[in-house]
């Protein structure tokens, strides 16, 4: 554990705790489950998925074609939700 | 005087090993084993190039016998288990086998490095291991083959492929799941290639066109790929575990199915079609002598297609009970992905205007293609028009509309990649004659087989159909009389090209005199593609302005 | 298209307006097509010999790029395609909403064959006779896998899926007989699975369903399954269990226990009969069992016409909630 | 600052070793982690189909998805996810000390990560059999179904599993490469050759733990009520 390990490992923690408080706070909406929870639940999940993406996977710091690399396949998984559900929800 | 100049202006003997010159990369090394172990991505390209060829003959077979049984109207020939197979097999074997990837693989692979300037594709290894993953697949389809054929038609619709089907379904699934890790792998290696390994002074807009056209199918391959490995791993284990998941029984809706499906399988349609463009992109100026007109337009219209196409699955799905809402979306987002790629002719047509054109085989499969993939792009406007595809929807149209693209396209556009790149492959050059009449056989063949299934489809027959009404049969039988001339066509650059290999005329290093980066080495080029790593400084197709060739 | 009829047929007979206009679409967009390749196969063939190489020809300021020329050739063509897709579209519109004087005939698709029921009872395997002029509903649904029935000669054609009802209407005026086809891939005999459809002059119809045989009007047959599975018992009233009475339940918006409403259709009914659990309906405790696999499609088609018999959305007074 | 542990061996040189197709090292480096990011736009695509499932089974049929929901074991779940995210942690732990150079703290920062993957599997196990007791696995179907009238729950919960199990594979490989990983890491002179293929893996273990982050709310959590 030498200072700059220390120092490196700053991020990671934080990160680490700021998901643990957001997975809280989800795991309370889940128990006392009012009928709008689900988009606040979602919410709170895609704020988790970019702090990992972007800290932990430390995205921020790569160029910039890596991370059109590591966003796109979000956008076309929300490409084939969208046009589907069209179909589903206006059946 | 820059590299270009310096190396077009002199015609090395191809090297057998002559003194000072490194051997090339055929006459390296001998043994079975330097091929089969090889990381060299021109061995990967030619190992690709014989599996391929070996399914396109698989398929091509199905594809006879179908068209055997279809001259009777009773369907006395084959029994309807019989024909069922055949159809499938045929589109299975020559979808993921032979089609997708034909181009990619076999071209891409061989020439994508040598294009960049590269001496290898980002992870060679990776790349043996995509080979290795394709020989797998097919050895899952051969199962299925062997024990005895899969009925439920390439596209493995959900009740019919998990409950009622009652033949080798999962092996089936199998081979084409496994099939689709090697394509995930070879659009992986082409995109990190083409990002990190073009050599210095090849910005993109240096690239020449097949590039582009291989970084669009690697996007669609690493987008949609993935899509129809659940979806059948869904099949699998809904038919293998009865774990339903598309069951109506359990209230299941197999229509899920189809979206999953069809969400892969048309960007799949665009991983068949825009290789076919980049070969041509690449053989309409070579042979006009000039600049391809509007290369930044087809550069955009390439990247386009890749992400426009996964807007438009719905065009599949118009008559299966799909809301209303969601057929008008889909139907005119098709009509907004149809236009960049129907337009990409106009832009071939603007190549040869004032160009000095020479006829050769790979010029001619080029004008084959324009023609008969306008007639297939613009069907496909047909079949996206709601009250249109209501009538034609799973009729011989559609039959039509595919293999104009496929065969017409796709397949016509790797026949003249092979003949214009065949000097490079092997250092032989192809017996033009025999070329230009293969070329001759093949279009006339493809189009008495397939125009009069335009008029079938209109006329109301169906898809898949064993029997059918008597009144169609002499339609069936024109298409069926066409199908041997194109066998003929198909059969005649089998026999010639590998004839070539050992009597075929000593290649130079730039046999049509075409600009490029692959015609700056030798041919066959050597190990490392290039002796000294080259340095761009040219823009693409620069054809200088001159009255007439040198 | 009667037939065996001549040997070379090249265009399909219609048999109804939509399928005339069907027939315009197609050749209007042909005509565009050719308009838009036509030039551009001649040019390369000119070109092609024209500029051959070796010939002497004016090539000289060959210029490589022309912006306007490029976004004008694929704007214009996009623009004029769109005409089709708003033509197209307008039909596909008209097709997806039935006129509500239509007959309801019903077709239940069983692997490889059709089954016709009419509002009479009377039913058919295979064929399928409809009156001329009159606009006909045919709700459809499978018995096993996805099959689809294609009337080639009225241009339409609509899948019939395992787990709820589709349905395709027309209006056909041109008397004749015409083929009938299955044209989803559904296994061994797919190509069997098909018939003859038969135009027929409204009084030759009446006539046609005097002779056939009924076993009693659908109606009829849907009252006897009703008391027969015992649906009578708690929906007739009277009995122990509270359960909601069915008079007027067709057409009108029902109320939801996750809230919402849902408009009370043949698949409304259907669902409810083999999955009462799905959308339960406020102010009632879910206490109906499910009679998955103890009715079959036939029988269900027989017990929705039976309530929708009881009295459409009109509110009839007395409608207990 | 003074140094928490001072036991720790020196900073070893780290660096890898250029393969011949490359020219720089940069170049490998970047090539590698773009390589691995394309594998990961994969991985989604193969979970977005599974969720697409779940949502579109959402959509068909609320009520019994809702009581689908109920049936999943909420609590080890949770716990699980806990388990991933700190896994996750110090996985970004092995990868500063790859960077740095101390080999003892980054294999036993990964021996830490493959043992909390172990947890994760171990409590994915015990879900599973509580799952079994309940009478919910799909296809050991001689015992009768928890929810027997409800038959598009049903389709839930092999939907369930399905997500689960895909999840469950990719941690069993992804611990598989950890172990080898860390026996090769150990040997000396390792990170002045291959440093960045902890970063890879890195990549690729954040990403298991991203995907059961975006798994766990949509079966688990949304509209249990």
């Amino acid at each position: 554990m030498t200072p700059d390990f220390v120092r490196s490992m700053r991020v990671p923690v934080l990160v680490c705790a700021a998901l643990l408080g957001l997975l809280g706070g989800n795991l309370l909406l889940g128990q006392f489950a009012f009928p709008g929870a689900g988009y606040f639940e979602a919410a709170l999940s895609g704020v988790m998925v970019l702090l990992l993406l972007f800290f932990s996977m430390e995205l921020i710091r790569e160029p910039p074609v890596i991370r059109f690399f590591g966003v796109a396949g979000f956008l076309w998984v929300a490409i084939m939700f969208v046009m589907t559900l069209t179909d589903y929800l206006t059946r | 005087m820059s590299l270009s100049e310096s190396l077009l202006h002199r015609d090395p003997a191809p090297g057998r090993g002559t003194i000072g010159r490194p051997p090339d990369y055929l006459h390296d090394e001998h043994t079975l084993r330097s091929w089969f172990f090889s990381i060299d991505h021109k061995r990967i390209g030619i190992l690709y190039l014989l599996s391929i060829t070996f399914f396109f003959v698989l398929g091509s077979i199905a594809a006879g016998l179908i068209r055997l049984s279809l001259v009777v109207p009773n369907g006395a020939i084959f029994s309807n288990d019989t024909y069922n197979k055949l159809f499938t097999i045929h589109g299975v074997v020559m979808v993921w086998f032979f089609l997708i990837p034909s181009i990619p693989t076999t071209f891409g692979n061989f020439l994508l490095p040598i294009m960049i300037g590269a001496r290898d594709v980002a992870f060679p290894r990776l790349n043996r291991l995509s080979w290795y993953i394709f020989v797998c697949g097919a050895l899952f389809t051969l199962f299925t083959i062997v024990v005895g054929g899969v009925d439920t038609g390439w596209t493995f619709y959900a009740p019919f492929s998990t409950t009622f089907s009652n033949t080798w379904v999962i092996p089936a699934l199998l081979g084409v799941i496994v099939v689709g890790f090697s394509s995930i792998l070879t659009g992986l290696n082409f995109v990190v290639t083409l990002h990190t390994m073009r050599a210095p002074g090849m910005t993109w807009f240096r690239l020449p066109i097949f590039c582009w056209t291989m970084y669009a199918t690697s996007l669609i391959f690493l987008l949609a790929t993935p899509v129809i490995t659940i979806a059948l791993l869904l099949l699998v284990l809904e038919r293998a575990f009865g774990i339903g998941i598309f069951d109506p029984a359990l209230g299941g809706d197999p229509v899920l199915f189809e979206h999953l499906f069809w969400f892969y399988s048309h960007p799949a349609v665009y991983i068949m079609v825009l290789p076919g463009m980049g070969v041509i992109s690449e053989i309409v100026p070579a042979f006009a002598q000039k600049k391809l007109f509007g290369y930044r337009f087809v550069a955009y219209a390439s990247l386009g297609l890749a992400s426009l196409t996964f807007f438009v699955w719905g065009h599949h799905m118009f008559v299966n009970g799909q809301s209303e809402v969601a057929s008008l979306s889909f139907s005119l987002l098709s009509f907004a992905v149809a236009v960049p790629s129907a337009v990409k002719v106009y832009n071939w047509t603007a190549t040869i205007y004032k160009g000095s054109i020479k006829l050769d085989t790979p010029m001619l499969y080029a004008m084959g293609y324009i023609g008969l993939f306008v007639l297939g792009g613009l069907t496909g406007l047909f079949l996206a028009t709601l009250a249109i595809d209501e009538h034609v929807h799973d009729t011989y149209f559609v039959v039509a509309h595919f293999h104009y693209i496929m065969v017409g396209g796709t397949a016509l556009a790797f026949l003249g990649g092979l003949h214009y790149w065949w000097p490079k492959f092997t250092g032989r050059m192809y017996p033009e004659g025999w070329g230009r009449v293969s070329a001759f056989f093949i279009f006339i063949g493809f189009n008495t087989t397939f125009f009069p299934q335009f008029l079938l489809g209109y006329l109301g027959m169906p898809r898949r159909y064993h029997t059918y009404p008597p009144e169609f049969q002499l339609l069936n039988i024109l298409s069926s009389a066409g199908s041997l001339i194109l066998a003929l066509g198909y059969i005649f650059p089998m026999i010639y090209l590998v004839w070539s290999l050992r009597y075929g005329k000593r290649a130079p290093a730039n046999p049509w005199h075409a600009r490029g980066l692959e015609w700056m080495t030798t041919s066959p080029p050597p190990k490392h593609n290039f002796e000294t790593p080259p340095t761009v400084d040219f823009e693409p197709y620069d054809y200088r302005d001159r009255e007439s060739r040198v | 298209m009667k037939p065996d009829q001549q040997a070379l047929a090249l265009w399909p007979t219609s048999a109804s307006l939509n399928a005339a206009e069907t027939d315009h679409l197609v050749f209007g967009f042909t005509a565009l097509t050719l308009l838009l390749t036509v030039p551009i196969f001649i040019a390369i063939t000119v070109f092609a010999i024209w500029f051959r190489d070796g010939r002497i020809a004016h090539r000289s300021y060959r210029e490589n790029r022309n912006r306007l020329l490029e976004v004008s050739w694929m704007l214009i063509p996009f623009l004029l395609t769109l005409v089709f897709f708003y033509w197209g579209a307008r039909m596909f519109d008209t097709q997806k909403h039935a006129p509500g004087d239509a007959i309801h005939i019903s077709a239940i698709a069983k692997q490889w064959m059709w089954k016709f029921q009419h509002p009479g009872g009377q039913a058919e395997i295979n064929d399928l006779h409809v009156p001329a002029g009159q606009p006909v509903v045919i709700t459809m649904i499978s018995q096993d896998v996805i099959h689809a029935l294609f009337l080639p000669a009225l241009r339409i054609q609509m899948e019939t899926l395992p787990d709820r009802y589709t349905e395709l209407w027309f209006k056909a005026d041109r008397p004749g007989t015409y083929r009938l086809y299955c044209s989803e891939y559904c296994g061994t005999d797919h190509s069997e699975m098909g018939g003859y459809l038969t135009i027929m002059q409204p009084a030759a119809y009446q006539r046609w369903l005097e002779r056939s045989s009924t076993p009693g009007s659908l109606v009829a047959q849907g009252r006897a399954a009703f008391s027969a599975h015992g649906c009578s018992g708690c929906h007739d009233g009277g009995g122990m269990v509270r359960a909601p009475s069915l008079a007027g339940l067709f057409g009108s918006p029902v109320p939801l226990a996750s809230g919402g409403t849902l408009v009370a259709d043949d698949g409304y009914i259907r669902d409810k009969i083999l999955d009462p659990g799905r959308n339960q309906i406020a102010g009632y405790r879910q206490l109906m069992p499910s009679f998955k696999g103890a009715i079959d499609e036939g029988e269900m088609i027989a017990l929705v016409s039976y309530v929708k018999s009881l009295g459409s959305a009109a509110p009839s007074e007395g409608a207990t909630p | 600052m003074r140094p928490v542990l001072s036991y720790v061996a020196a900073a070893l040189p780290v660096d890898i070793a250029l393969e011949e197709q490359f020219t720089t090292k940069a170049q490998q480096r970047h090539a590698a982690k773009f390589g691995m990011w394309c594998w990961l736009i994969t991985e989604l695509l193969l979970f977005g189909g599974l969720l697409l499932v779940a949502t579109v089974l959402r959509v068909l049929h609320p009520a019994s998805v809702s009581a689908a929901a109920t049936h999943l074991k909420f609590w080890i779940g949770a716990s699980n996810t806990v388990v991933l995210i700190c896994s996750s942690l110090t996985m970004s732990g092995a990868i500063n000390a790859s960077r740095l150079g101390l080999q003892t703290l980054m294999v036993r920062c990964m021996l830490a990560t493959g043992g909390l993957g172990s947890v994760f599997l171990l409590l994915k196990a015990y879900e599973y059999y509580r799952d079994y007791q309940e009478h919910m696995v799909p296809f050991l179907d001689w015992r009768p179904y928890a929810l027997p009238h409800d038959h598009a729950s049903r389709l839930f919960i092999n939907d369930y599993f399905a997500a689960t199990g895909l999840h469950g594979v990719h941690l069993i490989t992804g611990i598989a490469i950890l172990l080898v990983l860390t026996r090769q890491a150990s040997r000396a002179g390792y990170l002045s050759l291959h440093q960045n293929r902890i970063e890879i893996f890195g990549l690729y273990w954040h990403f298991i733990d991203l995907v059961w982050i975006i798994v766990f709310p949509t079966l688990y959590l949304v509209n249990r009520g």
